[in-house]
C-alpha cells in the first residue's frame, strides 16, 4: 500500500494557561488517503476544532503545546517543517473551512481580492496577474456565485454565499487535503444541503481529501466514507461509515449520539440523552472517559484505559468488548 | 452618500448655532467688561463708558446675540475685535494657518509613532518591547506638554544648539513643536492601536488568511490594522479637532502665532467678536473633521459605506 | 498760582538753545560689529499701533519709536524740549503755549506742523483713552504753523506729564485721513518707520533717516513676540534675539549666570500693595489696617517675589513724583506691635479674622506671601485668584474686603495718588474705598496747584493721613529688568521704555 | 454584591501588576489622607525667604521651592486636592456622561439626535476653552474648576458609551428583560451599563490623568486650584520658573502624577479584566 | 371547539429600511391551543422570530390582532401589558447573548421575580430560584456561578428557568436548541416537554430543525418570506408535505441514514427574494419548479387539503 496522504498519528493538545491546563487532545491517531472523507463526530468541547487546527499549525502560539505525535503529510511531519514552509503548505497543499461562515471573511476586502490573496501567496507557477483574475471567476462560478460578484464585499453576500466564498478561497489553489469544520452548522437546512452537495462535486472533481468535522449524523451519513467518533480528545470509535451505521457493536458514547437525535422515521415520546455533561478537559476522569457517564460503566472502567476492539477497520476503544484486540498505533 | 454628506452639512447648522449661543452667553455673563479690559487698570468711568457704548456691549443679550446671528448669516461679517478694532476675520486668518499645519503634522506624527509602535506591542503582546512601550506612553501621557517642550527647547535649542526654539519660519522650526505635540498624543494613540490591535486579530477571518497562507506582514497590515482602524481614526479625530483649539501652551511656550493663544487672550480681554469668530471657525472645522472621519470609516469599511448610500 | 514753574518755562529756553536735543549722550552712529539690526523679545501682540486706542507700557515703548511727543520727561519727571523746542504757561497757570521745532518730518514726508498739534488733540477727545486728557483742554488754535496755544480748564499739576509726554504723542492729520487702516500703519515722526506687523509673531520696523534727531544707528528694529518667559530667555541665549524688553526675576536669575548678557534691572513705576476696605469690618479698624502693615515681612515678600529685584516700599508714591514729601509714619516689619494692634481691636488666636483675598493671576505668587503674613496676626485670608479681567471688575466694589495686587504709576506726578485715595474714586479706582475729607481737599490743593513748594506742603500733610489711616500696606517697587547682549550698547533707559536710537551695537 | 467585591478582588489579585499599581495607588492615597501626619512641616503657607530652592537634602527631602516651602510637604498635600480632582471629575463626568450615553445609545432616534447633536456642540468648543470660558463666567476656585472639567468631559464619555451601548442592546438578553416587563432605567443599569463597565473603567483611569493634567494647564493659564492649597498640576506650573535653576521642583510633583497615573491604569486594566468574569485567568 | 389559548389575526410587521418597507411578517394567522405546541420553520431571515417577538409586543405590530385569552393583547396600554408579560415569555436561541454576563445565576433567575414584585422578601425569592433550579435540572451550587463558567446546555436551562420564574401560560421559544450538540439539544427537548406535560405550558417553537420540530410539536406552521405557507399537524406535514417549499426543505434534510447515501437531493435553486416591497404573487413562485404565470400574479390563500392542513399554493388550488 502506496504511502497515505495524511497520517495523525499518537497526537496530543494541551492549551497551557497560567492556572490551568486543558487537555484538548489525548492521543488519536488516524490516516487518510487521496479523496477521501473522514467524518469527526462528538461533542462539543471534544477537541475537534483543535485536532484540526493542528494539522494547519493554526494553534494558538502562546497556550497551545504539543508534548506528543506526529502529524505525517505526505510522509513529511507537519511539526517539524520551519513556519515559512508551513506558510507554502497552508493554503496550497492543505486549505480549511472554518466553523463560522458569518466571520470568517474578512469585512472590508472584496471576496475577489480574498480569493485572489490565496493564488497570489502560492504563485509557483508564475501566474500573471490576469491569469490568476481569471482563475479567481473561475473558482467562484465553481461555487455557483457569478463572476460579476466578485467586487463585492462579504456583507453583501447571503450566509449561504458567504460559505460558499469561504469554500472558494479553501478551494482556490486546489489543495490535497481539505479540512472542514462544521461547514454548515450555521446554515439552515435548504442552505446546507445546497453546500454539501457542492463540496461533493467538487471532491469528485479535484479528487480532494476532506476531515469534515460535524454534529449532525446525517451529514456524516451522506458525505464521509471514515467516521471517528470524539470523546474527551479521544477517539472512541472509528471505523467506515457502514462500520459505523451497520455493525452492530458500538462504543457506548456513539449509542448515546445516535439516541440523542429525534427520528424522524420513528416516533419517540422521549429522546434518549446521554446523562451528564463533558468532563472538565483540565480534569480528566482516569480510566476509560466516558466512565462517569456510561450506562453500561463496569469497575474496570473507572480505573483502567480501554484497550481497543478492532474488526477490520472498525475500532473501538472499549472495555466492553475484549474479542479482538490490538495495540494501539 | 452625495446625499448623505448634504445631510451632515445641513446638521452642522444646529451645531454651530449651539456653539454661538453658547460661547456667545458665556462670554456676556462672565464679569468684567471689555472696555476695563481694553483701557486697563486706570481707565475713568466716563471713558470706560465711552468704549462699552461705542463697541455695543451695553445693548441687551437677545439683541446682541441677534445682530450677531444676522451679521454672520447675511454678510460673513463677524464685527470688529474689541481690542485690536481690527476685522475679526482677519485677525484669525494670519493665525490659522499655523494653528491647522501643527495640527495636521502634530496628527501625521502622533499617529505614525502611535500606530507603529501600537501595532508592533500588540503583536508581541506581554514581551519587554510591549511593556515598556506602553510604561512610556502612560509616562507620556501624564507629564504636562509644556514640561516636554521646555526639555526639547533645553536640549536642542540651548545645549545641542540644532534646532530653533521659536517661531514657524523654516522647516527646521517645526520640528521641536510638532514633536512636543505628537509625543503625548501619540500615547494615547498607541495606548488604543495596540487595544483593538489585540481584538483583530483574535478575529476569525485572521485565521481565515493565516490558513490561506498568507505572509505575517500582510496579515497585519492589511487584514488586522484596517480593521483596527476604525477607533483608531476617531481617535485621530478627535486629536485633531483639539489641536485645532488646545495647543495654547505649546503655542506660547515655542512662541508660535496661532489660534489658540488667541482665543485664551480673546477670552481673558472680553473680546467677544474675536472669541465668537475663532471658536465658530474651530468648531466648523471640528465638524468638518468629525464628518471627514465618518466618511473615512466609510473608504475603510465598505459596510459603512453601504449605510451611508442607502441614506 | 501766577508763578511759572521751575520745570516749565525757565527750563525750556535752556532746550531751546542748544542743537542737539535732550538726551545727555547722543550716541555716534557706530558701524564697529557690524550688525546693524536688532531684535528684541516682547512678551505679547500690540492690538493697534494707533495709540489713542490702546495702552500699556508696552504700547508705549513701541510708540515712542514711532511717535513723538511735545516734551520728553526724565525718570524724576523733568521735562526736556522734544517736537516742542520750548513752552510757556500764562501766569493765570491756564494758558500753555507751545513753539513746535521746524522742519521735523513725518515718516510720510510732510512737515510737522501747528495743525497736526490740533488735529491730534480734536482726535483725542474722541478717542476713550485720551479723552479725559483733552477734557481739561478748553481751547487748542495753532496761531502759526509752529505755535500753538493751549487754554486748560483748570489748572492742572499735571497737565504737562499728560499732555506733552509719551502717552501723547503727535499725529499728522494728512496720514490718518489718507490713509487705510490708520492703526496698522501708524505714520509719526519718530526714529523709526513702520514696516509690518504679523500678528503674534514680529513687528517690523526700519531707522527713518530724517529723523530730526539724527538717523539712528539701528537699521532694522524687528520685536518678536514671545510671550514666554522661558522661551525669550532661551531665544536670548542662543542668540535667537539681542534683548528682552522686559523679563520676570526668575528668568533674570538664570541669565544673570550668562557673561555674554547685560542685565538692566532698573525701578519701575509698578507698586505692589494691598488694600483693606476700610468701610466694612474687620479693616474700618485702623488699628488693624496699621496691624497688617506692620505684618507685612517686606523682605520676604521681595525674595520671593522679586527675587531681590525690587525696591521695598512702605507708602504708595515714587520718590522721583514732583511734589514728593518722604512721609514720617513708616511702617517696617514688627511682629509685636502688629499683634498688640491686633489684641487692642480685639483680635486673639481665639478670635481670628477670616476674609477672602482677591487678588489676580499676576500677583498670586505676592498673595500667597502676604497671606502668610497675616496668618501671623490672626488673619486667615482665603485666596480668590481671578482672571485680571475678572478682578478689575470686581476689586473696586463694596464687597471685596481684601485685595492683593499692583499699581502701575502711569503719570510721574503725585497728582498720581489722586486716584487711590479720592472718596471720589470709589468703586473706580479706590479699592479701600478709602474716604477723608480732608483727603479730598488736599488732593484738589495739590493738583491745582503748579508751586512746587506749595504741593510739597500739601502732599506732605496728606501722605502723613493716609500713612497714618493705613488704607493700603504699600509692599514694593519691583524693578523692571531688561536684558540683552553685552555688545549692546544702551546709553539710556526711561521708565517708560527705551528710545531705540538710544541704543547700538559695540 | 459584597460577594461580588471580593469576587472581583480575588480575581485582580491574580493580575501582578494591577496589585502593584493597587498598593501603590493605596499608599499614595493613604498619604494624602494622612498627609498631616506624616509631613514633616506644616503645610501650605509656611514659607522662608531664607530658605529658597534648595536642593532636596535630608532636611527637605524634596528641596524647597521658590516660596521657601517644602517640596516634600506640598507633594503629599497636593496629593489630596489633585486626586479628588481627577477622580471626583472623572467620577461625575462618567456618570453624567454614562446615563446621556446610554439614553441615546438605548432610546436611540430623535432622542439619540437631539444628545449627541448637543454633545457635540459641546465637544466643538475646545476643551481649554470650555474650561476658561466657565471659569471665566463663575470665577476661579476648586469647584468652578471640577464643573468645568466635568463638563468638558462628559462628551466623550458619553460617547464612547454610546457606542458599547449600541453593541450591548444587539444582545438577547436586553429582549429577555423587556419580555419580563422590565422597566427601562432598570435595564439601563442593571443590564447595559453593568456590561460597559470594561470600557467605562479604562476611559475613566485614563480619564484621571487627563483631568489632572488638565488642570496644570488651566493653571499654566492661571486658572487653576487657589493657593496655597497645593496640586500637583500647579506646582509644576510654578516650577517652571524655575525650571532651569531647580530642575527637581519639577521633578517630584511630575513623578508624584506620573506614578499615579500609572498605578491607576494598572489598576485600570485590573479592575477591567476582573470586572469581566467572562475573561479566564 | 374551545377557544384557542393564543391567536393571531393578520398579523403584520414591517421594519422601515431605507429602500422601503420589510415585509418580515405579512399577515399570519394561526392559533395555538392550551397545552399545545405549535412549530414554526422555515429558511433564516424569513420572519419567524419577527413573528414570536410581535407575538409578545416585543415589537409592535404593524397590523393586524393578537388575542391572548381572547382578549386583545394590542389594545393593552403600557401598564396592563407589564402584568400581561408574566404570562408570555421567551427562550432565545442563543444561550450566549441571552444572558446577562454580569450576572450570577440566581440573580438572572431572580431577575424577573424581583422586577414583577411577584415575591415580597428576599427568601422567598431565592426559595423560588433554588426551586426552578431543580425543576430544569442546575445543581444548587450553581446559584452563585456567573454563566460564562457553564456550558451552552446550562445556559439555556438557565433561559428556560427564567422564563418560568413567572409562571407563564405560554412561552415563544426562539430556536432553543439550534446552538447545541445533539444531546444536549436532547435533554433541553425533554425538558420542555416534561414542564409542558407537568404545567400544561403552551409553546410557540421556532426552529428551522425539521427533525426537531416534528419530534415536538402538535401542529407546523411554515413559514416562507413572512407569510405562512403550509400548517398542519405535524404527522400530516411530514407524511403528505403539500406546499413545494415544504417538500424541498423536507428532502434537504441529511438522514443518519445510509439508505439515502446516493440518492440526490432536489436542492431548492436560486436565492430568496427580497422582503423589502416584495411584489405581489407567491413568494416563493421564482424559485418554484412548478410555477405557472398565475402564481407570479395572485398570492395563494390557505386552502385546507385535509382535515387540519391548510397549504397556500397556487396550483394546487388550480
Ligand atoms: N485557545 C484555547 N485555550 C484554552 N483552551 C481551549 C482553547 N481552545 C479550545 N480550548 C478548549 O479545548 C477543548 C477542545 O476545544 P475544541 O474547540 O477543539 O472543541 P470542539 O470539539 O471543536 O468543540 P465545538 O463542537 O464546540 O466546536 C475545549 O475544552 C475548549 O474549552
Ligand atoms: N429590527 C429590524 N429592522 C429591520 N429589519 C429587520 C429587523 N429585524 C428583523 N428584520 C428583518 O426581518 C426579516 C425577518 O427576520 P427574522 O429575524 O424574523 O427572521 P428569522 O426567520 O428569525 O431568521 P433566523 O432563522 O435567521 O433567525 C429579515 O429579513 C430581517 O433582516
Ligand atoms: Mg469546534
Ligand atoms: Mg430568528
Amino acid at each position: 500500500m502506496s504511502e497515505k496522504l495524511l497520517q495523525v498519528k499518537n497526537l496530543e493538545i494541551q492549551y497551557k494557561t497560567d492556572l490551568e491546563t486543558v487537555y484538548a487532545v489525548n492521543g488519536i491517531s488516524f490516516a487518510l488517503d487521496k479523496g477521501e472523507t473522514l467524518g469527526i463526530v462528538g461533542e462539543t468541547g471534544a477537541g475537534k476544532t483543535t485536532a484540526a487546527l493542528s494539522i494547519l499549525r493554526l494553534l494558538p502560539e502562546k497556550t497551545a503545546r504539543i508534548p506528543k505525535g506526529e502529524i505525517l503529510f505526505r510522509g513529511e511531519n507537519l511539526l517539524l517543517k520551519p513556519e515559512a514552509e508551513m506558510r507554502s503548505t497552508r493554503g496550497e497543499q492543505i486549505s480549511m473551512i472554518f466553523q463560522d461562515p458569518m466571520t470568517s471573511l474578512n469585512p472590508i476586502l472584496t471576496v475577489g481580492d480574498q480569493i485572489f490573496e490565496a493564488l497570489a501567496f502560492h504563485n509557483d507557477t508564475g501566474m500573471t496577474r490576469e491569469q490568476m483574475e481569471a482563475r479567481v471567476d473561475e473558482t467562484l462560478e465553481l461555487v455557483g456565485i457569478p463572476r460579476s460578484r466578485k467586487r463585492d464585499y462579504p456583507h453583501q453576500f447571503s450566509g449561504g454565499m458567504k460559505q460558499r466564498v469561504v469554500i472558494a478561497i479553501a478551494l482556490a489553489c486546489e489543495p490535497e487535503l481539505l479540512i472542514a469544520d462544521e461547514p454548515t452548522t450555521a446554515l439552515d437546512v435548504t442552505i446546507q444541503a445546497q453546500v454539501l452537495a457542492m463540496m461533493n462535486d467538487l471532491k469528485h472533481k479535484l479528487n480532494t481529501a476532506m476531515i469534515l468535522i460535524t454534529h449532525d449524523l446525517g451529514i456524516v451519513a451522506q458525505t464521509c466514507d471514515h467516521v471517528a467518533v470524539m470523546y474527551a480528545g479521544e477517539f472512541v470509535e472509528y471505523g467506515s461509515v457502514f462500520d459505523l451505521f451497520t455493525a452492530d457493536k458500538h462504543h457506548p458514547y456513539t449509542d448515546g449520539l445516535f439516541g440523542s437525535i429525534p427520528n424522524l422515521e420513528v416516533e419517540t415520546d422521549r429522546l434518549q440523552p446521554i446523562d451528564g455533561l463533558m468532563p472538565d478537559p483540565t480534569d480528566l476522569p482516569s480510566g476509560c472517559k466516558f466512565s462517569p457517564r456510561c450506562p453500561k460503566c463496569m469497575d474496570i472502567c473507572t480505573k483502567q484505559k480501554p484497550t481497543t476492539y478492532q474488526n477490520g477497520t472498525h475500532r473501538i476503544a472499549c472495555h466492553l468488548y475484549s474479542g479482538k484486540e490490538v495495540e494501539e498505533a | 452618500m452625495i446625499r448623505y454628506v448634504l445631510k451632515r452639512l445641513l446638521l452642522m447648522i444646529p451645531v454651530l448655532l449651539g456653539v454661538a449661543f453658547i460661547v456667545f452667553s458665556v462670554m456676556s455673563l462672565a464679569p468684567g467688561d471689555p472696555a476695563r479690559a481694553i483701557l486697563g487698570e486706570n481707565a475713568t468711568q466716563e471713558q470706560l463708558d465711552m468704549l462699552n457704548t461705542q463697541l455695543g456691549v451695553d445693548q441687551p443679550f437677545l439683541i446682541r446675540f441677534g445682530t450677531f446671528v444676522v451679521n454672520v448669516v447675511t454678510k460673513l461679517d463677524f464685527g470688529l475685535s474689541y481690542n485690536s478694532q481690527r476685522p475679526v476675520f482677519d485677525e484669525i486668518f494670519t493665525r490659522f494657518p499655523y494653528t491647522l499645519r501643527l495640527a495636521v503634522l502634530g496628527v501625521i506624527f502622533s499617529s505614525i509613532i502611535g500606530i507603529s509602535i501600537g501595532v508592533f506591542s500588540a503583536i508581541k503582546q506581554y514581551s519587554p518591547f510591549d511593556t515598556i512601550s506602553t510604561i512610556l506612553a502612560l509616562f507620556f501621557a501624564s507629564v504636562p506638554g509644556f514640561w516636554f517642550g521646555m526639555m526639547l527647547i533645553l536640549l536642542f535649542a540651548l545645549q545641542l544648539g540644532l534646532l530653533p526654539s521659536n517661531g514657524l519660519d523654516t522647516v527646521k522650526h517645526y520640528i521641536l513643536p510638532t514633536l512636543s505635540i505628537a509625543i503625548p498624543y501619540s500615547a494615547g494613540i498607541l495606548r488604543l492601536t495596540r487595544s483593538t490591535m489585540l481584538e483583530t486579530v483574535r478575529q476569525d477571518y485572521i485565521r481565515t488568511a493565516k490558513a490561506k497562507g498568507v505572509t505575517e506582514w500582510v496579515i497585519i497590515w492589511k487584514h488586522a490594522f484596517r480593521n483596527a482602524l476604525l477607533p483608531v481614526i476617531t481617535q485621530l479625530g478627535n486629536v485633531f479637532g483639539q489641536l485645532l483649539g488646545g495647543a495654547v501652551v505649546i503655542e506660547t511656550v515655542f512662541a508660535i502665532p496661532g489660534l489658540g493663544s488667541h482665543i485664551v487672550n480673546a477670552i481673558r480681554m472680553k473680546d467677544t467678536p474675536v472669541v465668537m469668530a475663532s471658536v465658530m471657525l474651530l468648531a466648523f472645522f471640528f465638524c468638518l473633521v468629525i464628518l471627514a472621519v465618518d466618511l473615512l470609516y466609510a473608504f475603510v469599511d465598505p459596510r459603512i459605506k453601504a449605510k451611508y448610500a442607502r441614506r | 498760582a501766577g508763578n511759572s514753574e521751575a520745570g516749565g518755562s525757565t527750563a525750556a529756553p535752556a532746550g531751546s538753545e542748544s542743537a542737539a536735543p535732550a538726551g545727555d549722550n547722543t550716541p555716534a552712529p557706530s558701524v564697529s560689529s557690524g550688525r546693524d539690526d536688532l531684535i528684541i523679545a516682547i512678551n505679547q501682540d500690540i492690538k493697534t499701533f494707533d495709540l489713542m486706542y490702546g495702552s500699556g507700557m508696552l504700547m508705549t515703548q513701541l510708540g515712542i519709536n514711532v511717535y513723538d511727543s511735545l516734551l520728553q520727561f526724565e525718570n524724576d519727571g523733568t521735562p526736556n524740549p522734544w517736537l516742542a523746542e520750548k513752552w510757556e504757561v500764562s501766569d493765570n497757570g491756564l494758558e500753555y503755549t507751545f513753539y513746535l521745532r521746524e522742519g521735523v518730518k513725518f515718516h510720510n514726508g510732510e512737515e510737522l506742523k501747528a495743525s497736526d498739534v490740533v488735529f491730534t488733540v480734536e482726535r483725542g477727545r474722541e478717542s476713550p483713552k485720551m479723552s479725559a486728557i483733552c477734557a481739561n483742554i478748553a481751547t487748542i488754535e495753532a496761531l502759526d504753523d509752529y505755535t500753538v496755544k493751549v487754554v486748560c480748564n483748570e489748572i492742572s499739576s499735571t497737565f504737562l506729564i499728560e499732555f506733552c509726554g509719551e502717552k501723547f504723542p503727535i499725529y499728522n492729520q494728512k496720514a490718518v485721513e489718507e490713509v487705510e487702516n490708520y492703526g496698522d500703519h501708524p505714520i509719526g515722526t519718530g526714529a523709526y518707520k513702520f514696516v509690518s506687523n504679523e500678528q503674534g509673531s514680529k513687528i517690523e520696523f526700519e531707522a527713518f533717516d530724517e529723523y530730526w534727531h539724527g538717523a539712528p544707528a539701528i537699521k532694522k528694529l524687528v520685536y518678536r513676540i514671545m510671550p514666554d518667559n522661558f522661551t525669550a530667555g532661551v531665544a536670548l541665549e542662543s542668540g535667537d534675539i539681542d534683548m528682552i524688553w522686559a523679563t520676570n526675576a526668575a528668568t533674570a536669575a538664570t541669565l544673570e549666570q550668562n557673561e555674554k548678557l547685560v542685565l538692566l534691572s532698573e525701578p519701575s513705576i509698578n507698586v505692589l500693595y494691598v488694600a483693606m476696605n476700610t468701610q466694612a469690618a474687620p479693616f474700618n479698624d485702623v488699628k488693624v489696617r496699621q496691624a497688617v502693615n506692620y505684618a507685612m515681612d517686606r523682605e520676604m515678600i521681595q525674595d520671593i517675589v522679586d527675587e531681590g529685584r525690587s525696591d521695598i516700599k512702605d507708602y504708595l508714591p515714587l520718590d522721583t513724583m514732583p511734589g514728593f514729601v518722604e512721609p514720617k509714619t513708616r511702617y517696617s516689619y514688627d511682629l509685636d506691635k502688629a499683634l498688640s494692634l491686633m489684641e487692642a481691636a480685639g483680635y486673639s488666636e481665639s478670635n481670628p479674622i477670616e476674609v477672602t483675598m482677591l487678588t489676580n493671576t499676576a500677583n498670586q505668587k505676592l498673595a500667597e506671601v502676604v497671606q502668610e503674613c497675616l496668618s501671623a496676626i490672626y488673619i486667615k485670608a482665603n485666596l480668590d485668584v481671578l482672571e485680571t479681567n475678572t478682578f478689575t471688575s470686581q476689586v473696586y466694589t463694596s464687597s471685596t474686603i481684601l485685595s492683593v495686587s499692583n499699581f502701575n504709576m502711569i503719570y510721574n506726578d503725585m497728582d498720581m495718588i489722586n486716584r487711590f485715595y479720592n472718596s471720589a474714586r470709589i468703586d473706580l479706582h479706590n479699592a479701600p474705598r478709602y474716604s477723608n475729607t480732608r483727603v479730598d481737599e488736599l488732593l484738589e490743593l495739590g493738583r491745582g496747584e503748579l508751586d512746587v513748594e506749595k504741593r510739597r506742603e500739601y502732599y506732605g500733610e496728606l501722605i502723613e493721613i493716609v500713612q497714618e489711616d493705613a488704607p493700603y500696606a504699600a509692599l514694593s517697587n519691583p524693578h523692571i529688568i531688561r536684558a540683552y547682549n553685552k555688545d549692546l550698547n544702551v546709553a539710556k533707559s526711561y521708565t517708560h521704555g527705551i528710545f531705540m536710537f538710544d541704543v547700538s551695537w559695540n | 454584591m459584597k460577594q461580588n467585591f471580593k469576587e472581583i478582588f480575588r480575581r485582580m489579585k491574580k493580575n501582578k501588576a494591577a496589585m502593584i499599581g493597587l498598593v501603590i495607588i493605596t499608599l499614595i492615597i493613604l498619604t494624602a489622607v494622612f498627609a498631616d501626619f506624616i509631613s514633616p512641616y506644616e503645610y501650605g503657607i509656611k514659607q522662608n525667604s531664607k530658605e529658597r530652592l534648595l536642593p532636596p537634602s535630608s532636611t527637605h527631602l524634596f528641596g524647597t521651592d521658590g516660596n521657601g516651602r517644602d517640596v516634600f510637604t506640598r507633594v503629599i498635600h497636593g496629593a489630596r486636592t489633585s486626586l479628588t480632582l481627577g477622580l471626583v471629575t472623572t467620577l461625575i463626568s462618567a456618570v453624567g456622561g454614562g446615563v446621556l450615553g446610554a439614553c441615546a445609545g438605548y432610546y436611540g432616534g430623535r432622542l439619540d439626535d437631539f444628545i449627541m447633536r448637543v454633545l457635540d456642540t459641546i465637544m466643538c468648543i475646545p476643551n481649554m476653552l470650555l474650561a476658561l470660558s466657565i471659569v471665566a463666567a463663575l470665577g476661579s476656585g476648586i469647584g468652578n474648576l471640577l464643573i468645568a472639567i466635568t463638563i468638558s468631559n462628559i462628551p466623550v464619555f458619553a460617547r464612547i458609551i454610546r457606542a458599547v451601548v449600541l453593541s450591548i442592546v444587539e444582545n438577547d438578553y436586553i429582549e429577555a428583560a423587556k419580555a419580563c416587563g422590565t422597566r427601562d432605567w432598570r435595564i439601563i443599569h442593571r443590564h447595559i451599563l453593568k456590561n460597559a463597565m470594561g470600557p467605562i473603567v479604562i476611559q475613566a483611569t485614563m480619564s484621571i490623568s487627563k483631568m489632572i493634567l488638565l488642570a496644570a494647564s488651566l493653571s499654566f493659564l492661571g486658572l487653576g486650584v487657589q493657593p496655597p492649597a497645593p496640586e500637583w498640576g500647579t506646582m509644576l506650573s510654578e516650577a517652571r520658573e524655575f525650571m532651569r535653576r531647580a530642575p527637581y521642583l519639577m521633578i517630584f510633583p511630575g513623578a508624584a502624577i506620573v506614578l499615579s497615573v500609572l498605578s491607576l491604569n494598572l489598576v485600570g486594566d485590573g479592575l477591567r479584566d476582573a470586572l469581566d468574569p467572562r475573561l479566564k485567568s | 371547539m374551545s377557544q384557542p389559548l393564543l391567536k393571531t389575526v393578520g398579523l403584520k410587521k414591517y421594519f422601515k429600511v431605507p429602500g422601503g418597507f420589510l415585509h418580515a411578517v405579512d399577515g399570519v394567522d394561526l392559533e395555538i391551543p392550551r397545552g399545545k405546541t405549535l412549530g414554526v420553520v422555515g429558511e433564516s431571515g424569513c420572519g419567524k422570530s419577527t413573528l414570536g417577538r410581535s407575538v409578545l409586543r416585543l415589537l409592535e405590530p404593524t397590523e393586524g390582532q393578537v388575542f391572548f385569552h381572547g382578549e386583545d393583547l394590542l389594545a393593552y396600554d403600557k401598564k396592563q401589558m407589564r402584568q400581561m408579560r408574566q404570562k408570555l415569555q421567551i427562550i432565545f436561541q442563543d444561550p450566549y447573548s441571552s444572558i446577562n454576563p454580569r450576572l450570577s445565576v440566581a440573580e438572572i433567575i431572580a431577575e424577573p421575580m424581583i422586577v414583577n414584585k411577584t415575591f415580597g422578601s428576599r427568601r422567598e425569592i431565592f426559595a423560588r430560584v433554588e426551586q426552578l433550579m431543580d425543576t430544569v435540572g442546575l445543581a444548587k451550587r450553581l446559584a452563585t456561578a456567573y454563566p460564562h463558567e457553564l456550558d451552552g446546555g446550562r445556559r439555556q436551562r438557565i433561559g428556560v428557568a427564567r422564563a418560568l420564574a413567572v409562571n407563564p401560560e405560554f412561552i415563544v421559544c426562539d430556536e432553543p436548541v439550534s446552538a447545541l450538540d445533539v444531546s444536549i439539544q436532547a435533554q433541553i427537548l425533554n425538558l420542555l416537554m416534561d414542564l409542558q406535560r407537568d404545567m400544561g405550558l403552551t409553546y410557540m417553537f421556532i426552529t428551522h430543525d425539521l427533525s426537531v420540530v416534528k419530534h415536538i410539536s402538535d401542529e407546523i406552521m411554515v413559514m416562507y418570506l413572512g407569510r405562512c405557507v403550509e400548517r398542519a399537524p405535524s404527522r400530516e406535514l411530514f407524511k403528505n408535505p403539500t406546499h413545494p417549499y415544504t417538500k424541498g426543505l423536507l428532502s434537504a434534510i441529511p438522514v443518519p441514514d445510509l439508505k439515502m447515501r446516493d440518492k440526490t437531493i432536489e436542492l431548492l435553486k436560486g436565492e430568496v427574494a427580497s422582503p423589502i416591497n416584495p411584489k405581489p404573487g407567491c413568494r416563493f413562485a421564482p424559485r418554484c419548479e412548478q410555477a405557472i404565470p398565475q402564481c407570479f400574479e395572485q398570492s395563494g390563500e390557505m386552502i385546507e387539503v385535509a382535515p387540519g392542513h391548510f397549504c397556500s399554493c397556487g396550483c394546487k388550488r388550480a
